[in-house]
């Protein structure tokens, strides 16, 4: 009975309530699909396709191709600066959650950091849907008050005598980070360079380096 | 509302939880629930409640214990059960009610691009109206705490800051304590930037700034 | 199986996980009391007497002897009024957490409120343990920015005219409520009248009634 | 630590559950578990962390969900197990570990009453210091957001407010980053009111007025 009452417990309120959720949440939204399906609200084709849409075609390589072509062109990176929207539009990114674009450019006296501290507004067109610790109470948190801290949670660490700007995503304008071209990679291709582009150096909680390009 | 979701500046949340390889979602099921909450936001009946204050009403502690799909996902259920377009029983059982009409879902594969396309901005390019503020100008945010929604987040209000950019002109989102629109004001919306130390104090850093984008109302001369 | 993976749910996360703890604080309280009762660390008599205690000795009775006396003593309720810890003290009460005590006193144009924002402090010498409500988040965050609708949560529906004061118990200095003594009560002796006085009414989320003598 | 304990203000918790008839416990199991706390108090070892340091460090979807005492009976265990009074094996099984020694409990039925009677004031009438601040005078609540422990609240940082008491010079309780107290920094507690409409602006109680007990490091002169 004792070890069964479990005295510890109370040691790790959050794990036990994970575990304590009499069922996980994909049974609960699958049994949820099949109800609506069943009622003929949705269509599961519908919904097979709104997936592979963001796994293959909206999502941060968008944004990779545009901080790309910026680092190339210089009339591009001067377009996308002062009219965002419409610099993106010319590589046929835009619509939901990407209307009104400002792009902010990270250069090594000033570093640009992305938040939306009352919900979890972001760029979809040229970034995807956020990650989950974007949508998360310790990111949406402490990005303001700590930055400097939250970045060093990402393995960031800045100079003293960079600025630091959070851009807070209040209302309707969405914000995407330019990061700092990385040294060594004069001779890539604007393909090459798009590939070192990571979604977290868009977001300003990493910078982009010649070895770190990956999937993030 | 001051609600929890109004969590810039609070301590205590833990360490964020970072994942380099997340892909577009973190699980597969979190695939299906966005799909199913795109899909499924056709169907809603009479005046709308302002989604974000749907989601903002979540009590504190479910708000902080359930995932973005999750608080998501409840406020479908929610909108769908107000709307009868579900009942509790099928809920419950999983199932249609005996004898319910069979619908067509109103989204098919092929609209899906044109969703993705669709602009859905906020800007009131058809209406002129006057910007009572300007670049460089020094304002202060005013010290409300309204029981509905407002994009005015707790740690800036009372606080100065200086002009930066007008973005034009936007309906403001507020609502009344029920979630509805306050009503069709359309007004400039402005950058705002803070220095870190006029927010927090001797704890904010030296050099950090804050920028946040602020409908004309929440702000006065400073 | 869909009735098990329980789809509505989602729209009672609160029972959900009050259902789902595994093992009740009940049990989980008693089984580390035996713990470390076996250990050698705690007499189960002792916790007897402590509880007892609450039970019979420290509990908001003192107030309302406290209260009472201040009716019927003008000269009583001059001091308490002025030195709350030492008026009291002549009754008998004091100790941990009535260290400082400070009596409010309302009245027709003046209505008190105590409150603990931060934590739970409260004056167990005179009231005892705070009940759960106040202990508890929907009365600690709404009790200072909207004390009326608070009061009307109560029951207690103030005129416009009256002044609201709350309390926030921010320091060591811990408040008692002295509140007005009802009409229709002239003939009543002190210990009648200590038997009118509750618990609420000295927090001072109610006032005292001659139908409301009760255990609160 | 601006962590959610800090909530005056706060919307979204949900309305007050009110048991008009509730003792001193509301639940037999909360008269154990406060005994129990009552009574494992004298175990600790080192260095002792301020605890209501411990308290605010619950993380804070887990602080609101626990209840008062669960959140009391989780920061007790946290100090046994650091003091090694207790052993994780132990917690988990219920059992003494084998061959531990069995002590003595150090608090005995015949000293609950002195428990009781046991002032532990924190005021320091053994020092003197002047007092910065007289009644009637204007003062300014300073705008600090420490990550430690301070018992100066969100809702009153910046705000303008009356001195309508001095309680004499108590210790501040104010912490470092870890729960340790910031050092012996006697002075003195004054009494302060606020108008509600300067805490809350143009959504305050015009009639309504808010005090709270600061220590003089928390003000400046408005």
């Amino acid at each position: 009975m004792l070890a069964h009452s479990g005295v510890g417990q109370a040691q790790e309120p959050r794990d036990r309530v994970q575990q304590a959720v009499p069922s996980d949440p994909a049974l609960r939204v699958k049994a949820l699909e099949s109800l609506l399906v069943e009622k003929g609200m949705v269509n599961p084709a519908t919904l097979d396709a709104i997936i592979e849409t963001y796994e293959t075609k909206v999502g941060p390589r968008n944004g990779a191709r545009v901080v790309a072509h910026a680092w190339v062109d210089p009339a591009f990176k001067k377009r996308l600066l002062s009219d965002g929207t419409a610099a993106i539009a010319e590589l046929g990114y835009g619509g939901s959650q990407g209307e009104h674009m400002v792009v902010l450019e990270n250069s090594a006296k000033v570093h640009n950091l992305v938040v939306c501290t009352l919900c979890s507004c972001y760029p979809w067109p040229v970034l995807g849907l956020p990650p989950t610790w974007y949508k998360s109470a310790p990111y949406r948190s402490r990005a303001v008050i700590d930055p400097r801290g939250v970045l060093r949670e990402f393995g960031l660490q800045l100079p003293d005598d960079v600025e630091v700007r959070v851009w807070d995503s209040t209302a309707d304008v969405r914000y995407l980070v330019l990061p700092e071209r990385p040294a060594g990679t004069e001779a890539m291709t604007e393909d090459q360079l798009a590939a070192l582009v990571t979604r977290d150096s868009m977001v300003g909680v990493a910078k982009v380096t010649v070895a770190a390009g990956g999937t993030a | 509302m001051n609600s929890v979701h109004d969590m810039g500046g609070m301590h205590g949340m833990g360490p964020i939880e970072y994942d380099k390889n997340e892909g577009a979602f973190h699980e597969p099921w979190e695939g299906r629930a966005w799909a199913l909450i795109s899909s499924a936001g056709a169907f809603s009946r009479g005046r709308r409640k302002n989604f974000r204050f749907e989601l903002e009403s979540i009590p504190a502690a479910d708000y902080l214990r359930m995932s973005y799909y999750e608080r998501l996902i409840k406020t479908m259920l929610d909108r769908l059960l107000a709307g009868k377009f579900i009942t509790q029983a099928e809920l419950d059982s999983g199932k249609p009610d005996p004898g319910s009409p069979r619908g067509t879902p109103p989204l098919t594969p092929a609209m899906v691009e044109d969703l993705f396309r669709r602009r859905g901005s906020l800007r009131r390019d058809d209406v002129r109206v006057p910007a009572r503020f300007k670049n460089g100008q020094q304002v202060r945010a005013r010290n409300i705490n309204p029981v509905g929604h407002t994009r005015l987040p707790r740690y800036l209000r009372g606080k100065r800051g200086t002009v930066t950019h007008d973005h034009g002109v936007f309906n403001l989102q507020d609502t009344d304590a029920g979630g509805y629109p306050l009503g069709n004001s359309p007004q400039h919306v402005y950058t705002v930037r803070f220095d870190a130390s006029e927010v927090w104090g001797p704890d904010g850093g030296k050099r950090d700034v804050i920028f946040a984008d602020l409908w004309e109302s929440y702000l006065d001369r400073a």
